[in-house]
């Protein structure tokens, strides 16, 4: 590992774990996080997170198609009856799993919606971090690729 | 080989090649569960809220009434046939006769004409340039612009002057035309309304309901390419998979073909821009 | 579909035309005219030449909707459906069926034969955007009819064998105005892709006999 | 400087929602260009909304979000007339502003 690597994740450890203990605000918080983005795997994008496990959660519904006509553009909403601070989508079979993660203040109802690019037919994941702890739920979403676009 | 055993079953069209890539969908025929299209059905439903063609629209607004080109002129006294300047509901009576340039011509057609006598910008550089890049770009835009100011208004190409029906029955003989390496015409996939390529319905292009499908929601961003596409280079692509040459910008038959949609969908609805696949 | 039924549906096509367009601009414009604004309109671009345009006697009877069906057309359809007949070449040595693993692959991939390919581009046969050929692809098109099974309900003799290699091969040959291209006569397919075709139809191992 | 997004912001019974268009090519770093080259990664990093400079919505975006971006998001504690200002950041530095008054 290059020393600038090194740097940069312990900084990024550090950040997360100053966001984790509340020392720094929102703002800063939602500075980009590069380790979450190139995490491989729902643990490696949780630990990035500063999260070690996530319960699976029924409080927490994923609204997206069961058949996206494109992987290009796939709708995908999170919303949740927890007091979500954070919310993340993932995408299990994408090279890098995680497609977005959202910061929510007090007062911001606990949903987002947005679309996301899927180069396959994969399950679909929302994280949701309420009250110190993850939650995540999933729902697979076939892809048909390309189209007749050829 | 003797034709009795045939009986014609095995039927039209194996190996149909509108350039669909492998689709990575798996049958996972449980009774019960919903169907391929109804899964499509809401996909569509899921996107259609937020069109990204109103990025376009926004561009197109400010490129209308900002002076450019060699001339610098804006474009607001460009007549899109319901006057100098008028934009509200003017692409829902498009194709038509226009008497300034003795043709029949499209929204593109038309916008270019403008572009040039408003502008002086050179209507070859437009031709020219690929989709989405160069001087084609802000044309894109404009179209984006002026479709979206006939949302909502009624199908109504006027289709009275005689250029205006020859347009009409040229583009009717083109849509029947076949031709090329897999002897397609546009009536190959676009005369039944029960068909489909792969998921893809079908419109009938040929009759009023079909042609309202089809001609009410085009100009479409497509979320495919990541693009707002014109109708131009929305018939541009469907000759690309037919297999045929490369259609000329505004030329003849892309202008006809336009007319020919527009007459069969009088009186249908203008939902443009639409969200496309 | 029945002769019946496509001529039914044919003529009330043929019937919807724009209240008083056609008529007289039809007449004001020939026929010839009109295919020469058409082929005017276009340009060579990459591997398709504009000259894959103009049409031959399959495509001029074919795009006249009061010749592609009914009794207007009958002579000159039969004499196309002999002519394409003649260009049916059996495989090399009477090896009709292929590899069927392959032949999915074929009949998945629509690729091919467009101004943005190349000439290197391996074609593909493009079957499942009009039929529907095993049970695992949902995503098939409606426009030809459905081959699933098609080895198991129809059998394999030699004379059903080599319908459907001249089928595939022309089919134009058996229904002069098919929407089917005619893969081999036009080299869209080659014979080993063709014979792997075949034995995703025929193969009782293929999963569409399944 | 980025192209102009699309906000449009309403409330209804003291929630407002918001909904963004971006317009930016989110170019994923996975694909080719016609020379075999890989294209790289050109997407947006991060983006904020802001009431009255408190910050009410933030979002970190990989390449992995569409081209063009759409986002959803609903707050309490702000009225119409009110104004929200959305921000983004690219990984280029490339950066856009745009404000609307909630309706």
């Amino acid at each position: 590992m290059n020393p600038k690597r090194r740097d940069t994740l312990r900084l990024m450890a550090v950040i997360g774990l100053m966001a984790s203990t509340g020392l720094i605000s929102q703002a800063q918080a939602a500075e980009w996080n590069k380790l979450a983005f190139e995490g491989k795997s729902l643990d490696d994008v949780l630990k990035a997170l500063g999260g070690t496990t996530a319960d699976k959660s029924a409080e927490v519904s994923l609204n997206a198609p069961d058949i996206a006509e494109n992987g290009a553009v796939v709708p995908v909403g999170v919303s949740t009856s927890l007091k979500a601070q954070q919310i993340a989508i993932l995408v299990e079979k994408n090279p890098n799993v995680l497609a977005a993660h959202f910061t929510l203040p007090a007062g911001t109802e606990p949903f987002v919606g947005t679309r996301v690019k899927m180069g396959q037919t994969s399950n679909v994941m929302a994280l949701v971090k309420a009250d110190g702890k993850w939650f995540v739920t999933s729902k697979e979403v076939k892809v048909t690729l390309g189209g007749c676009g050829g | 080989m003797n034709r009795t055993i045939s009986g014609g079953r095995i039927g039209v069209a194996l190996g149909l090649g509108l350039s669909c890539l492998a689709m990575q969908v798996s049958a996972q025929g449980t009774p019960g569960t919903p169907t391929a299209s109804d899964g499509i059905a809401k996909y569509r439903e899921m996107i259609a809220d937020g069109n990204p063609a109103e990025l376009y629209e926004a561009e197109g607004e400010e490129l209308w009434k900002k002076a450019a080109g060699p001339k610098n002129a804006t474009l607001e006294k460009c007549d899109l046939g319901l006057g100098a300047g008028v934009v509200k509901g003017a692409a829902a009576q498009l194709p038509r006769y226009f008497k300034d340039t003795n043709r029949v011509q499209d929204l593109e057609s038309r916008l270019m004409t403008c572009m040039e006598v408003l502008q002086g910008i050179n209507p070859q550089e437009i031709i020219d340039a690929p989709f989405g890049k160069g001087a084609k770009k802000p044309v894109e835009a404009i179209v984006a612009y002026v479709v979206t100011n006939s949302r909502g208004m009624k199908i109504n190409a006027p289709m009275k002057h005689p250029k205006e029906k020859e347009m009409y029955a040229l583009g009717k003989h083109a849509f029947y035309y076949r031709g090329g390496s897999m002897d397609f015409s546009c009536a190959t996939c676009h005369d039944d309304a029960s068909k489909r390529i792969r998921l893809q319905d079908l419109p009938d292009l040929t009759s009023q309901k079909g042609a309202a499908l089809g001609w009410g929601f085009w100009p479409a961003y497509r979320v495919s390419s990541g693009e707002f596409w014109t109708m131009q280079r929305r018939l541009n692509d469907c000759y690309r998979q037919q297999r045929f040459p490369y259609p000329n910008y505004t030329s003849d038959v892309t202008i006809a073909l336009s007319a020919y949609l527009a007459g069969n969908a009088k009186g249908g609805v203008v939902n443009t821009p639409g969200l496309k696949r | 579909m029945k002769t019946a039924q496509l001529i039914a549906r044919v003529a009330s096509v043929c019937a919807l035309s724009l209240a008083g367009v056609s008529a007289n601009a039809q007449n004001a414009q020939t026929v010839a005219a009109m295919d020469k604004a058409i082929v005017g309109s276009f340009r060579s671009e990459g591997i398709v030449s504009v000259e894959s345009i103009k049409q031959d006697e399959t495509q001029i009877v074919c795009s006249d909707p009061k010749l592609a069906t009914g009794k207007a057309g009958e002579k000159r359809r039969a004499a196309i459906e002999k002519e394409n007949m003649e260009t049916i070449r059996p495989p090399y040595e009477g090896v009709y069926l292929g590899d069927w693993k392959e032949g999915e692959k074929v009949a998945q991939s629509g690729r091919g034969a467009t101004w943005t390919d190349k000439s290197s581009t391996v074609n593909g046969g493009g079957c499942y955007n009009c039929h529907q050929i095993s049970k695992a692809e949902i995503s098939y098109g409606t426009i030809g009819p459905s081959l699933l099974g098609y080895g198991k309900t129809r059998g394999t003799t030699q004379a059903i064998v080599e319908y459907t290699w001249g089928k595939i091969y022309n089919a134009k040959a058996y229904n002069a105005c098919s929407a089917m291209p005619r893969i081999g006569h036009f080299n869209l397919l080659t014979v080993k892709q063709m014979q792997d075709v075949m034995a995703l139809l025929l193969d009782p191992a293929s999963p569409v006999n399944q | 400087m980025g192209d102009p997004m699309r906000i449009r912001a309403t409330e209804s019974g003291g929630v407002v929602e918001v909904k963004v268009l971006m317009k930016h090519d989110m170019e994923s770093g996975q694909r080719k260009d016609a020379a075999g080259k890989v294209i790289p990664a050109w997407h947006i990093n991060t983006l904020t909304a802001k009431v009255k400079d408190k910050e009410v919505f933030a979002a970190e975006f990989g390449p992995a979000v569409s081209k063009d971006p759409f986002l959803n998001f609903k707050f309490k504690g702000a009225a119409k007339g009110d104004k929200i200002s959305v921000t983004w950041v690219d990984n280029r530095g490339d950066t856009r502003t745009d404000e609307v008054a909630i309706a």
